[in-house]
C-alpha cells in the first residue's frame, strides 16, 4: 500500500480524500495556494506543501510543480480529486514516467474516452447504444444534408472536442442546416481550436442517468447501480439521487451492463462514470464517460456502502476490487444537493469572501462533504461549490424530508448560497414525481422562481426579521452612546431571560 | 419608546421598541426577549419561538439568516429616515448610472463601448469569476457615456467600469 | 398522526425527536429551564416555553407543569426522550388520564419492568433465562445460607428496588455472608426505602449485550439485533456497537427471540431494549429491560436503516408497526462513542463552562447526535452527556477507523472532554479482539491511564504548543504595548504566509 | 529576540523567537508562520504541517486543542520566570492547603470535621454535580483547621471548602 499520497486539488474534495487516507493509514500530503493558507483540506491533511499563487493555472494546475513536489516529499501517489488535472493525459503520462503512481486510470483510457466521435465510434463497436448519428466528423453541407435526412429531424450538431455546450445547433429542418452548420464549426474552432462537427438525432426532453462503474488492474468490473442527475443547470448538476424512480430492475440490469461494456471498452481501471440520455420511452444512449471520481460519489456511497475513494486508492496500489456484483444490494435511497456560493435571485451571480458563521445540521441520515467552516475565505479563484448535503432514506421520501431538515438547520452566512433553490426543486410536484428531464430546471423551475425577486417568507419570519432588526438598531445606538460592547452588562445585551 | 423604520423587500414597517419587553408593529404590541451570543448570533424569542439568528449588520443593513433562508432589511431611526427622503429627492435630479463590479473577477468582454446606446437589462459586460462567465446588465435605457477598464483587466469588487447616462 | 409534540425532554435527545418530527411534518414543542434559553433544542423546535428554573426537579421533572403546558399549548402526545420523566408511571398515568397520548409503553408495562424480583418471576414464566438465583426477597439469613448453598458461590446479594450498584454485595464463601447481608439490606434501606433483598449467582466478567425491540398496540413484534455495550465505567455504557462481534448468527437467533418473549410479556408496544449478561461460554441471562428509547439507539439505526425515533411516533400515534423481521437485514456495522463533559486525568469530574468553539467532523460514515454547538453553556444541573459521534463502516474495522477519523477532528473548547478516552479504548488488543467484558474499562484500561497524569502527546505537537505558547504570548504583548488588536494590522497578526 | 519560558505537563521549554520567522527550541531553529484567524483560532505552520488550532488564553495559561486532544500550556517571559521563582519560595515557607471546589455544585458530605487527621489522597467532602457524586481529596497529610461549608450548601467553582494544615 502507499505510504504517502499527495492530493492535487482542494475543497471540499481533498478533505474528501484526507479521510480515505486516514482511514487507510496512508499520510496525506495536501498543496495550497497562497489564498488557501487558511483552508481545511491544508490543515487536516498531515502535510501541506505551498504550491504558488492563487490562480489555478499557477497552483493547482502546474503539472511541472506538482510532480516536483510529489517527487521531493516521497509521495508514491497522487490522487487528482475531480477537474483540474483529474483528466489531463498529458498530467497522467508525466506522472507515471516520475515513478509516482496516479490514481486513477490509465492516460490512454482518458485519451480513448476524451474525443467524441472516436468515443463514439468505440461504443458503437462494442454495442453500447449511442444517439443515432454519424460517428465520424462530416466536412460538407451536403454530407450533413444526406445524415439529417436519414436520421430524421430535429437533429443536433455538435462540435468533436466539444464540451459545455459550445459548437451545439439545434436543427429542427433541413432550411435552417447551412447557416447552423456554419455557426457550429466557427464557434467549435474559436472554442477548442477544432473545426470537427458531427451530427446526432435530438432526443427531447432526456433524463440524464449514469452509471459507477469500477474496475481493477485485473480486469475485474462491477457497477454501483445508477445515478439521476438530470435537475442541471447550464449542464451543471444540482440535485443527484440514487436510485432513479425512473429505471426499475430490468431497465436497470441493461443501462448497468452497457456501463460496464463501456468500461471494458476502454480497458478502464479505477472509478468512473457512464452517462447516459434516456428518452420517455426508456430508451438509453451513451453520452460521455468521466474518467474520474465524481462529485456526487456519495450516492453511490450511502445506497452500497462502498468507499470510493478507498477503492481507487486500493486499486491503484494493485489491489483487486474488493467486492463483486453479486454482494452488492441496493439499500434505501440517497439525494445529493450542491451547496455554491451564488445568488440565485441575481442571475447566479458568485458570491466571495468570508464565511462569517457556519453551522452543520446533525442527526440522522445527514452527510455533509465540505471544504467550508467558519472563518473559512470563498475566493474568486476557484469552483464555487462549497459543499455537499447528501441524505440517506429508507425510502426516497424519507431522504426527501431529511434533505428539507438538513438544508434549514444549515447555516452559512457571509456568502450567498443556492440553498434556497432546494426548497422549491424538493417541494415541485415533477421532483416528487420523478417526472422531470435536463430542462426542467432552466426551463420550468427557473422561470417561476424569477418571478420572485427575493427569498419568499413567512409572515412571522418577517416579522421576526422586522423586530429584531429595530433591536439590534437600538443596541448599536445605545451601544454607541454608553461605549459598552457586546460583553459588556448593557441592558439590552443581558437581559434577563423570562 | 423608540421608532424605527425596517425596509424589507421593498416593504418598509414602522417598529415601535415600547422599553417594557414589548416591540409594537402594525398597531400590535408583541412581547420579546432577545439575547446578544456573540457579534454575529442572537437568539430572539417571539411568538412562543425562540429564533437563533445569524447575522451581520452593515450600518444598520441587516443580513439574517432564519431557518436557513437569507433576510436582508435595512433599519433607519424616524430621524435617518425622513432625512433619506431629502436625499433621495435630491438624487432622483442627477442623471446617470454607474456600473459598479458585483464581485471581483476579470473583465472578460466589454460588449458596450462609449457612445453605444443600451436597454435597460441589456448586458454591457463580462465578468469572469469562479470559472463562470458573468453577464453585467444595465439598469437603465441610455446611452455608455464612459468605459474605465479595458478588456482582460482584473477588476476588485466595487470598482467602477462604466457610467451609462 | 398528531398534530403537535410536546418534548419533554432537553439536549441531544431532546433534538434527536426535535429532527423526526420535522421529517414527520409534526410540530415540535420544546420545553426549557431558565439555563437552557440558550440552547440547540428550544431553537430548533418549532415552538418553546419557559419550563422553571434550572434544578431538573422545578423544571424537566415537574409533572404538573408538564402535562398543564401540553394541555394548554393543544399537544396531542408527549415524547419523554430518556431519563427524567421517561421511566416513571406515576407520569405515564397522568399523561394519559389527561387525554394526551404518551410516546412510550404502558404505565403497566413499565411498572411489571420495574421491580427486580417481579421482573425475574415474570422472564422465568415466560422463558427468559435469569441469573440463577431466588425471584422472591429472602428475609433471614438461614434462608440466605441455603440459597447460596444451591446456587454455588460466589454469589450476589441484590436491592430488589435496586440500580446503579446500590444495595448490591458480592459474597466470595459462606463467612462472608452475614455481614454482607446485613451491609446489603442497610444500604438498599438507605438508598430506595426499602431493605428487600434477593440472591443472584455471580457472573464473572460478563458481556453486557442488549436487543432493541419493538412493538406495536396490535401485538405485533420485532427484534432490531443486539447492541454490545460491555465497556462501562460505574455502570455507565461509554462505547455501544451492533451487531456485537461475540454473537454469531445461531447466538443472535436465540437472545433476540428471548428478547421478543420478555417485551411480549409484559405487553409492551414502543422501542424498547432487554438487557441481558452474557458468560463467556455465550450464556445469557435477563438482566433487566429499560422501557424506553435508549442513548445508543444510533446504532441499531445505523445497521437497520429503521428510524427508531419516527417509529415510536407512529406506533403510540396506532400505527401498525412499519415492518417485520423478515424485512431487516443487518447491514455493516455501527460504534457510538459517548462525549461527556469530564475530565479523565482529575477522576471523571464533570466539567462545566461556556463552549468556545465546537467543529464537528463531516465526511462519509460519521453521524453526530449533539446538544451543543459553539457558545452553548455546559451547566451544572444535568447529565454530562454533550454529544454523541457515531460511525458506519461495511465492516467493524472500516468502522473503527472511522470513529478515530471523526474523534481527532471534534473540536470542543471551553469544557474538558472525554474524547481521549476513546483513543486508549478503540486502540487496546482487547476492544479491537472483541475480549472485553463489563470489567474491562474500569479494572484494565482505566488503570494503565492513571498511570499518565495528562494528555500523552507526539513530539511534534509537544514542539508545536510550545512554539505557539510563546508567539501568541509575544502578540499578546505586542498588543499591550501598541494598542492594535487582533485585527489590526500588527506584524504577528498579518504575517504572510509563504 | 524575545525568551520565553513554556511548560507544558511539568517540563519547561525555552524557546526564542528571533523576528525573523524563526522559533528556537532545544537549539533547532524551526522557521514557522502564524495567522491568528479569530480571538481563539489560531492557523501555525511548521514541520510541514498547518496546524488549525482552537485556543483560550487567560493570563498566559493556554488551553489548545491539537489533533482534537487538550493541551496545556503555562507561558512566561524569562523575566516573569525569575519573579515567579521568587515567589514559589516565599510561598512555600507558608504552611497548610486550601480546599477549593473544583466545579460548582452541592455539598454532599463532608467527611472531615476540624480537628480530624487526614491522609493525603483521603476524600474529605463529596460534591454532587451533573448527577454524579464526586469525591474531594486531600492532597497533603495533616489536620482539618477549619471547615467553611455545611452540608447542602450550593458551592460556586473556586469556593474555598476547608483548610488543612
Amino acid at each position: 500500500m502507499f505510504k504517502k499520497i499527495l492530493i492535487a486539488n482542494r475543497g471540499e474534495i481533498a478533505v474528501r480524500i484526507i479521510a480515505a487516507c486516514k482511514e487507510l493509514g496512508i499520510k496525506s500530503a495536501a498543496v495550497y495556494s497562497e489564498i488557501d493558507f487558511n483552508s481545511m483540506h491544508a490543515a487536516l491533511s498531515d502535510e501541506a506543501y505551498f504550491i504558488g499563487p492563487p490562480a489555478a493555472s499557477q497552483s493547482y494546475l502546474n503539472i511541472d510543480k506538482i510532480i516536483s513536489l510529489a517527487k521531493k516529499i516521497g509521495a508514491d501517489a497522487i490522487h487528482p480529486g475531480y477537474g483540474f488535472l483529474s483528466e489531463n493525459p498529458v498530467f497522467i503520462s508525466e506522472v507515471e514516467k516520475s515513478g509516482i503512481t496516479f490514481i486513477g486510470p490509465s492516460a490512454k483510457s482518458v485519451e480513448m474516452m476524451g474525443n467524441k466521435t472516436a468515443a463514439r465510434t468505440l461504443m458503437n463497436k462494442h454495442n453500447v447504444p449511442i444517439v443515432p448519428g454519424t460517428t465520424q466528423t462530416i466536412k460538407t453541407i451536403d454530407e450533413v444534408k444526406e445524415e439529417a435526412g436519414k436520421i430524421g429531424y430535429p437533429v443536433m450538431l455538435k462540435a468533436a472536442a466539444g464540451g459545455g455546450g459550445k459548437g451545439m445547433r439545434l436543427v429542427n429542418n433541413p432550411d435552417d442546416l447551412q447557416s447552423a452548420f456554419d455557426r457550429a464549426k466557427n464557434e467549435a474552432l474559436k472554442a477548442f481550436g477544432n473545426p470537427d462537427i458531427y451530427l446526432e438525432k435530438f432526443i427531447e426532453n432526456p433524463k440524464h442517468i449514469e452509471v459507477q462503474i469500477i474496475g481493477d488492474k485485473f480486469g475485474n468490473y462491477a457497477h454501483i447501480f445508477e445515478r439521476e442527475c438530470s435537475i442541471q443547470r447550464r449542464h451543471q448538476k444540482v440535485v443527484e439521487e440514487s436510485p432513479s424512480v425512473f429505471v426499475d430492475e430490468n431497465l436497470r440490469k441493461e443501462i448497468t451492463q452497457a456501463a460496464v461494456k463501456a468500461a471494458k471498452a476502454c480497458g478502464y481501471y479505477n472509478a468512473g462514470t457512464v452517462e447516459f440520455l434516456m428518452d420517455k420511452n426508456k430508451n438509453f444512449y451513451f453520452l460521455e464517460m468521466n474518467t474520474r471520481l465524481q462529485v456526487e460519489h456519495p450516492v453511490t456511497e450511502l445506497v452500497s456502502g462502498i468507499d470510493l475513494v478507498k477503492e481507487q486508492i486500493k486499486i491503484a496500489a494493485g489491489e483487486k476490487l474488493s467486492f463483486s456484483n453479486k454482494d452488492l444490494t441496493l439499500n434505501g435511497h440517497a439525494i445529493e444537493c450542491r451547496i455554491y456560493a451564488e445568488d440565485i435571485h441575481n442571475n447566479f451571480a458568485p458570491s466571495t469572501g468570508k464565511i462569517e458563521y457556519h453551522s452543520v445540521p446533525s442527526g440522522p441520515g445527514i452527510r455533509i462533504d465540505r471544504g467550508i467552516e467558519t472563518n473559512s475565505v470563498v475566493p474568486v479563484y476557484y469552483d464555487p461549490l462549497l459543499a455537499k448535503v447528501i441524505t440517506w432514506g429508507k425510502t426516497r421520501y424519507e431522504a426527501i424530508n431529511r434533505m428539507k431538515r438538513a438544508l434549514a438547520q444549515y447555516q452559512i452566512l457571509g456568502v450567498t448560497t443556492n440553498t434556497e433553490l432546494f426548497t422549491y426543486i424538493l417541494n415541485s410536484n415533477d421532483f416528487l414525481n420523478g417526472t422531470f428531464d435536463i430542462n426542467f430546471l432552466e426551463n420550468v423551475l427557473l422561470s417561476e422562481i424569477n418571478g420572485l425577486s427575493s427569498t419568499e417568507i413567512s409572515k412571522q419570519t418577517e416579522e421576526a426579521a422586522v423586530i429584531l432588526s429595530a433591536l439590534l438598531k437600538q443596541v448599536e445606538m445605545e451601544k454607541l452612546k454608553t461605549g459598552v460592547g457586546y460583553n459588556g452588562k448593557n441592558k439590552w445585551v443581558e437581559q434577563k431571560y423570562e | 419608546m423608540n421608532s424605527f423604520v425596517v425596509s424589507l423587500n421593498n416593504k418598509k414597517f414602522n417598529v415601535e421598541i415600547d422599553g417594557k419587553g414589548n416591540a409594537i408593529l402594525g398597531g400590535t404590541a408583541f412581547p420579546y426577549q432577545m439575547k446578544i451570543i456573540s457579534g454575529n448570533l442572537v437568539l430572539l424569542k417571539f411568538n412562543n419561538k425562540i429564533y437563533k439568528i445569524p447575522y451581520l449588520n452593515k450600518n444598520g443593513n441587516f443580513k439574517f439568516l432564519i431557518d436557513g433562508f437569507p433576510v436582508n432589511t435595512q433599519v433607519r431611526t424616524k430621524l435617518q429616515e425622513e432625512l433619506q427622503k431629502l436625499i433621495k429627492e435630491k438624487a432622483s435630479k442627477k442623471k446617470g448610472d454607474e456600473i459598479i463590479a458585483p464581485m471581483p473577477g476579470l473583465l472578460l468582454k466589454v460588449l458596450k463601448n462609449s457612445g453605444d446606446e443600451v436597454k435597460k437589462g441589456e448586458a454591457v459586460v463580462i465578468l469572469e469569476a469562479m470559472k463562470m462567465e458573468n453577464e453585467i446588465r444595465s439598469p437603465i435605457d441610455g446611452t455608455v457615456k464612459k468605459v474605465f477598464k479595458s478588456e482582460g483587466a482584473s477588476i476588485e469588487k466595487g470598482e467602477k467600469i462604466l457610467i451609462i447616462q
